[in-house]
């Protein structure tokens, strides 16, 4: 992250500027990109990568240009199932996370199930889904919601047990009931593992809901990416995988700003 | 659903199709719809897009499809397992599944594959020819290196001289290939003594208990459709092409549908169009079951019917 | 300190008994077992101020822990108004050692963090709680949050947390510790004018014998692990005492008494290693 | 998680064997699993469910016993696969949490590069693992790192993050150096947090090898679902999913008795 | 406290002298700022045992943290040795308010963690590590963890890690706050013993005022917020000073006079709500 350094004293003026343009938040990961994007624009050239296996920088902007519309309307269905996956898996997770907290035993009855859902392949079971659900938006979404719950769960139930235990007794001292120690001292203590938990949650419900459109469905990135992958468009593809990307990264850290906002006391 | 009809009287027909985008062997069917054949034999038809050729037979297995456009031995594999199915219609006769190669390639004929490394893919209809493929022509399996590859790797694969064969539809290799700059040729297991049956109709008990008609009927039109594409493959993929938003590209269309039509004549001319051969049935049955591991009490004649075609006898 | 707003006058009998009575608490874990109390009986009339005293680690905390309910003894039982502890009892104020502020609340919605377990009408009681903190000198501060604040002034948050809801038990576990003299002197003229009027049995844990005379009606001096009671002192000093008590002869008396005991306790002395300064000492 | 209680007195004895064997805590997951497992038997006779679609237990049982060696060979495979990536996955997490907290420049950088390796679908980008790496186990191991470590860098950031205001000065009044701030605070603070990350890797990892088997392998538990499924031999598909899930369960449980042996002073 | 085995006689001279001046701290966020201390300025002498009294909030700790270089004055200066602390004192101890000990270490890894940081003998220093337990009480605990601990063994763990180095500049806030008269005494005489032999620069945060005269060389009181030296107070007595210095007249006098400077600050007095039992005080 250097920028040059002006040989003489005189530079000092705009150094500054660039200084502070450095120290901003989105300046790190910008150069970082920039720079990524210049290396393989430079690599593709140069060992003369067939364009079948890695296109340029250059011909995926084309791509992405020229089918604009196409990437922006998938991309607004993906996004669509990823919310309400990203959405279901929040409020799931969190929920499971306090049963499995509230009832240790229920917890552990649940927990095979809950990892079942995680190694289970999804596309093994993809024909469960079609006949059971059908395919579309609503199985892209369901599979979001599972491919993002669990993170939520794990992360949820160690925040909700990591009170101390003078905490709990000071609860108890007020004649707190079983909730409201979960309303005022766990769900509190545990509101910075649940960020966490949902920063995960969002970048496996992109993955979700790709892998739904994979499925089956006749819109969406992941189905772009399938029929773009088919059709030999690899252009296009890549310029799919860039806007799915863009897309991770904005719901990546519009999640961290959520956190920021909720957890104001730090 | 089947036998329900809207509000022009016309009788609706859900088709079920073999993958989730249009491919050019798709065009029949849009053009069918476009130049309104349907609309002439009294029915309308919606076409569902699906993962595969598998899951296209088990929507209509399941009754969220009336008729499907398949791969009717990966049809025949799910009909063994039971799904109450039967193939109304063998449209594409010669197989076209096979071994592709690079233009400048040694490999003539199928004793010249000894010792290669032939890019395949698991679990499907490739994997299950390819040993059938060599036990035909008396090759060990210990003979050739079969290497995995996803469906998407192979062509890089042999591009990039990771193996020097694939195994997969020719056509599609093939144009794929000529895209990339290269020239590519391809020995048929059909031609080769490993044949199974290719694309056809299957239809679901509700329509072949009651509504044969409805099927002669959809098949009527989609010949009319078949000969329009043939006269017309660049119009047919025009059309193909904007029908698809942009997913299917018009010159990719055109030099797989050529690669495909070359396809779809019978070799038995005698029979009416469409005709299910009973020994084609049977022979299909047999590879999957010597080499593609699977089982079922089916009989081949529960597999297939001639009785809705439309030159019917 | 003052009483909420809207409660009644002193009411006579409310305040609850204590009854302890052959208490053993033992800390096992697979390494060690540490009996922290031993055989400890002795019972505290309703309205009682009853002090502890005794050497670090003698089991204070524990016994407090112990007659709230939130820890069980390994033997013995404990009584709080005629029935046996299973659970806090419901009118219970509790200041404990560490501060334990929740740091996602600011200092007022601390103190009401008692109102809302209990669900009390929070209008009224943030009223209240804004008179509990301008009374601990800490008006100003009642929208900061706790890492914003001094150790003093935590320590001072959580006792207006414990009495906001003007408890019938209540058990202070060196409350004042962090505060300087001053303050500290403050407070106890406040709390012991509380408890007096509204009644209330208190169970205070200090280090300040001086302290422990001014407030109690009767102080408890606990040995060195494991924790017995090894003196039981009844303060008879005149209620309501003013600061100037602590410079009555009687009261140097009562201080003379507990340091008295202290010193026969021989705490730490023996511990010293050999041809330390011991020499210079008293 | 009920048991019948029986109506006379005179069952103290024995019921107090079962209220014992009730606590153990195996009991609960068992009592789930066999109650499921029983569910699903009975729905798939009564619903009369067809054969393609979802077998009976009993058929998938048969199934297991008479393909024995060829799941077992295959789950070896999987196992080895996913230990390989979930190690590498340990290490190379921790270590990019480790640079990301200590140079938090370097790890705004990176952050983009993390979120597009988890949300761009390995199945779309398979041709360039197929070129650049091959297929088989190294892509499978690969693939499962990639899936496995960002719970493992999430979570240790945040762990490297909880130590206290008042534990860092404790730190520098001692003198201690950046390192040994790492080293002696920030890892053994992190340590609940890394185990939990751990216990997310282990269930991504065993995804990955299986997402890696599909991609390109020729053995792996993967495998015998792609074959498998392109065969509808689904008894033995769901044979295969069964003995996946089992050691999905082994080794999230392993990672959690790690955990403990190495958390002991809570 | 005895140094480690292994040191030498008292080293004259190494102690650090400290200069203050000018120094103002503020918090500032973005709802508020906060003064804690204001225009600060005096000079501790190398070897000096100072003693800061003052009210809760006022800024003790705070100054405590600027002079061992954790914080750094929004204005003004503060040198150590000569030099303008930009980082913690290299040959610093230093006990904090909380016990601030990790949970996961040992007792005595607790108080080795000074050894590990500074890459001291291990093996040596655990000889030390266990003599300081034993002079503190708790040559029973080296294995514990923290956990099982009361709140006074805890801050006696923290004293000892903070001592394990024999430092030539201490500071410790509220450093016997927990602990009983009777431990607190015999750890006051030690530390000054300590200090005497030792030649080390401390500064020592305090609430008893008792305490103060009796450690220190001399004593600062500070006003409430913002902090500044209302009384600077050179403590004259003999030293080697045994506990029964305590019953001289000469300490009765400057308890009188740090006495006198608090009541003239009048802390709290002010903040009382009208028609409370003021009258019944003092
Ligand atoms: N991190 C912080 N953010 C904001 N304000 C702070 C912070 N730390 C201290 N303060 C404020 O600075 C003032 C001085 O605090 P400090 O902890 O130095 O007091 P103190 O003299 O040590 O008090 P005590 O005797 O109660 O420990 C207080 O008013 C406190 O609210
Ligand atoms: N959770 C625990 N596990 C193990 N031992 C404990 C636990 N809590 C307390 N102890 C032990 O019990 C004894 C009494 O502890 P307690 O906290 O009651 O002491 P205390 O009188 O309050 O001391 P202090 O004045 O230092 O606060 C101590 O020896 C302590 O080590
Ligand atoms: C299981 C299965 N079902 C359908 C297709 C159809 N398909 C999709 S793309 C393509 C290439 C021709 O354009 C073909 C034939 C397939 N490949 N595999
Ligand atoms: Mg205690
Ligand atoms: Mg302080």
């Amino acid at each position: 992250m250097s920028h040059s350094t002006a040989p003489t004293g005189r530079a000092t003026a705009p150094r500054t500027g660039l200084r502070r343009l450095a120290g901003a938040p989105g300046f790190a990961p910008l150069v970082m990109l920039v720079g990524l994007v210049a290396v393989w624009q430079v690599c593709v050239r140069v060992l003369d990568v067939p364009f079948y296996l890695l296109p340029a920088p250059s011909d995926i902007w084309t791509a992405g240009v020229d089918n604009w519309g196409l990437l922006w309307s998938n991309a607004l269905v993906t996004l669509a199932e990823t919310l309400v996956g990203f959405a279901l898996s929040a409020v799931v997770g969190v929920l499971l996370a306090v049963v499995m907290v509230a009832w240790p035993l229920a917890g552990r009855a649940l927990y095979p199930v809950l990892v079942a859902s995680q190694v289970i392949p999804k596309v093994a079971i993809a024909p469960l889904f079609v006949v059971w659900i059908g395919t579309g938006v609503t199985t892209s979404s369901l599979i979001a919601f599972v491919m993002a719950f669990f993170p939520v769960v794990v992360n949820a139930t160690q925040g909700l047990n990591s009170v101390s235990e003078g905490s709990l007794h000071l609860m108890r001292s007020m004649g707190a009931s079983q909730w409201q120690v979960f309303r005022y001292l766990r769900l509190p203590s545990a509101l910075p593992f649940i960020i966490t938990g949902l920063q995960l949650a969002i970048a496996f419900a992109i993955v979700g809901a790709i892998v739904g459109e994979f499925v089956g469905s006749d819109s969406g990135l992941g189905y772009l990416l399938i029929v773009t992958q088919g059709n030999l468009m690899t252009d296009t593809l890549f310029a799919a995988l860039v806007v799915l990307t863009a897309m991770g990264l904005l719901l990546y850290y519009g999640v961290e700003l959520l956190g920021r906002l909720v957890i104001r006391w730090k | 659903a089947a036998g329900t009809t809207d509000a022009d009287g016309n009788r609706e027909v859900r088709v079920a199709l073999d993958w989730n985008s249009y491919v050019a062997y798709h065009a029949p069917l849009v053009i069918a719809q476009e130049k309104g054949f349907f609309d002439e034999e009294g029915i309308t038809t919606t076409l569902q897009l699906t993962a595969g050729s598998k899951d296209g037979v088990l929507a209509v297995g399941t009754g969220k499809a009336d008729i499907g456009w398949v791969d009717l031995s990966t049809a025949a594999a799910s009909m063994m397992s039971g799904l109450p199915v039967v193939s109304v219609a063998t449209v594409q006769h010669k197989n076209a599944t096979g071994l592709t190669v690079l233009e400048d390639s040694a490999i003539q004929e199928p004793d010249d594959v000894r010792g290669l490394r032939i890019g395949s893919t698991p679990g499907g209809s490739d994997s299950t020819l390819v040993p059938a493929f060599l036990s035909a022509n008396d090759i060990p399996e210990d003979d050739v290196t079969i290497v995995n590859l996803p469906a998407n790797g192979k062509i890089a694969a042999l591009l990039a001289g990771k193996v020097d064969a694939i195994s997969g539809q020719g056509y599609y290799a093939q144009s794929a290939i000529a895209d990339a700059g290269e020239e590519a040729r391809t020995l048929l297991y059909s031609d080769a003594g490993a044949d199974v049956l290719d694309h056809g109709f299957v239809a679901g008990n509700a329509l072949t208990d009651g509504d044969g008609e409805t099927i002669t009927a959809f098949l009527r039109a989609y010949r009319k459709g078949l000969d329009y594409t043939e006269e017309n493959q660049e119009e047919a993929c025009e059309v193909l092409a904007a029908e698809s938003d942009g997913t299917l590209t018009e010159s990719f269309c055109t030099s797989q549908l050529s690669g495909w039509l070359e396809l779809v004549p019978a070799a038995d001319t005698d029979a009416p169009w469409g005709s299910n051969s009973e020994s084609a049935w049977a022979d299909t049955i047999d590879i999957l079951q010597t080499y593609g591991g699977v089982e079922g009490d089916t009989a081949v004649a529960d597999m297939y019917t001639n009785d809705f075609l439309p030159d019917g006898q | 300190m003052a009483a909420p707003g809207q409660a009644a006058a002193p009411a006579s009998g409310r305040a609850a008994r204590i009854g302890i009575s052959g208490v053993e608490r033992v800390y096992a874990s697979t390494r060690s077992s540490v009996t922290a109390l031993h055989d400890l009986t002795t019972e505290v009339p309703g309205g009682q101020f009853l002090s502890l005293l005794g050497p670090s680690g003698c089991g204070k905390s524990t016994l407090l822990r112990l007659i709230a309910g939130l820890e069980h003894p390994t033997s013995g039982t404990i009584e709080v108004g005629g029935t046996t502890v299973t659970a806090p009892h419901p009118d219970l104020g509790m200041v404990f050692q560490e501060d334990l502020l929740m740091p996602w609340r600011t200092v007022i919605d601390n103190i009401l963090l008692q109102a809302d377990v209990r669900r009390a009408d929070r209008k009224a009681m943030r009223d209240r709680a804004r008179e509990l903190l301008a009374q601990v000198g800490l008006e100003a501060c009642e929208n900061k949050y706790p890492r914003e604040l001094s150790g003093g002034m935590r320590q001072r948050v959580g006792i207006c947390r414990a009495i906001l809801h003007d408890p019938r038990l209540l058990l202070m576990d060196e409350p004042f510790a962090a505060l300087d003299a001053m303050t500290r002197d403050q407070m106890a003229v406040d709390l012991a004018d509380m408890a007096a009027q509204r009644d209330t049995t208190v169970v205070f844990v200090t280090h300040s014998i001086s302290e422990a005379v001014f407030l109690s009606d009767r102080i408890l001096v606990m040995s060195p692990r494991p924790g017995r009671v090894v003196a039981d002192i009844t303060v008879d000093l005149p209620r309501p005492r003013g600061l100037h008590v602590r410079e009555t002869p009687r009261f140097a008396d009562y201080v003379g008494q507990v340091t008295e005991v202290f010193e026969d306790l021989g705490i730490l002395r023996d511990r010293r290693p050999a041809g330390h300064h011991e020499g210079t000492q008293r």
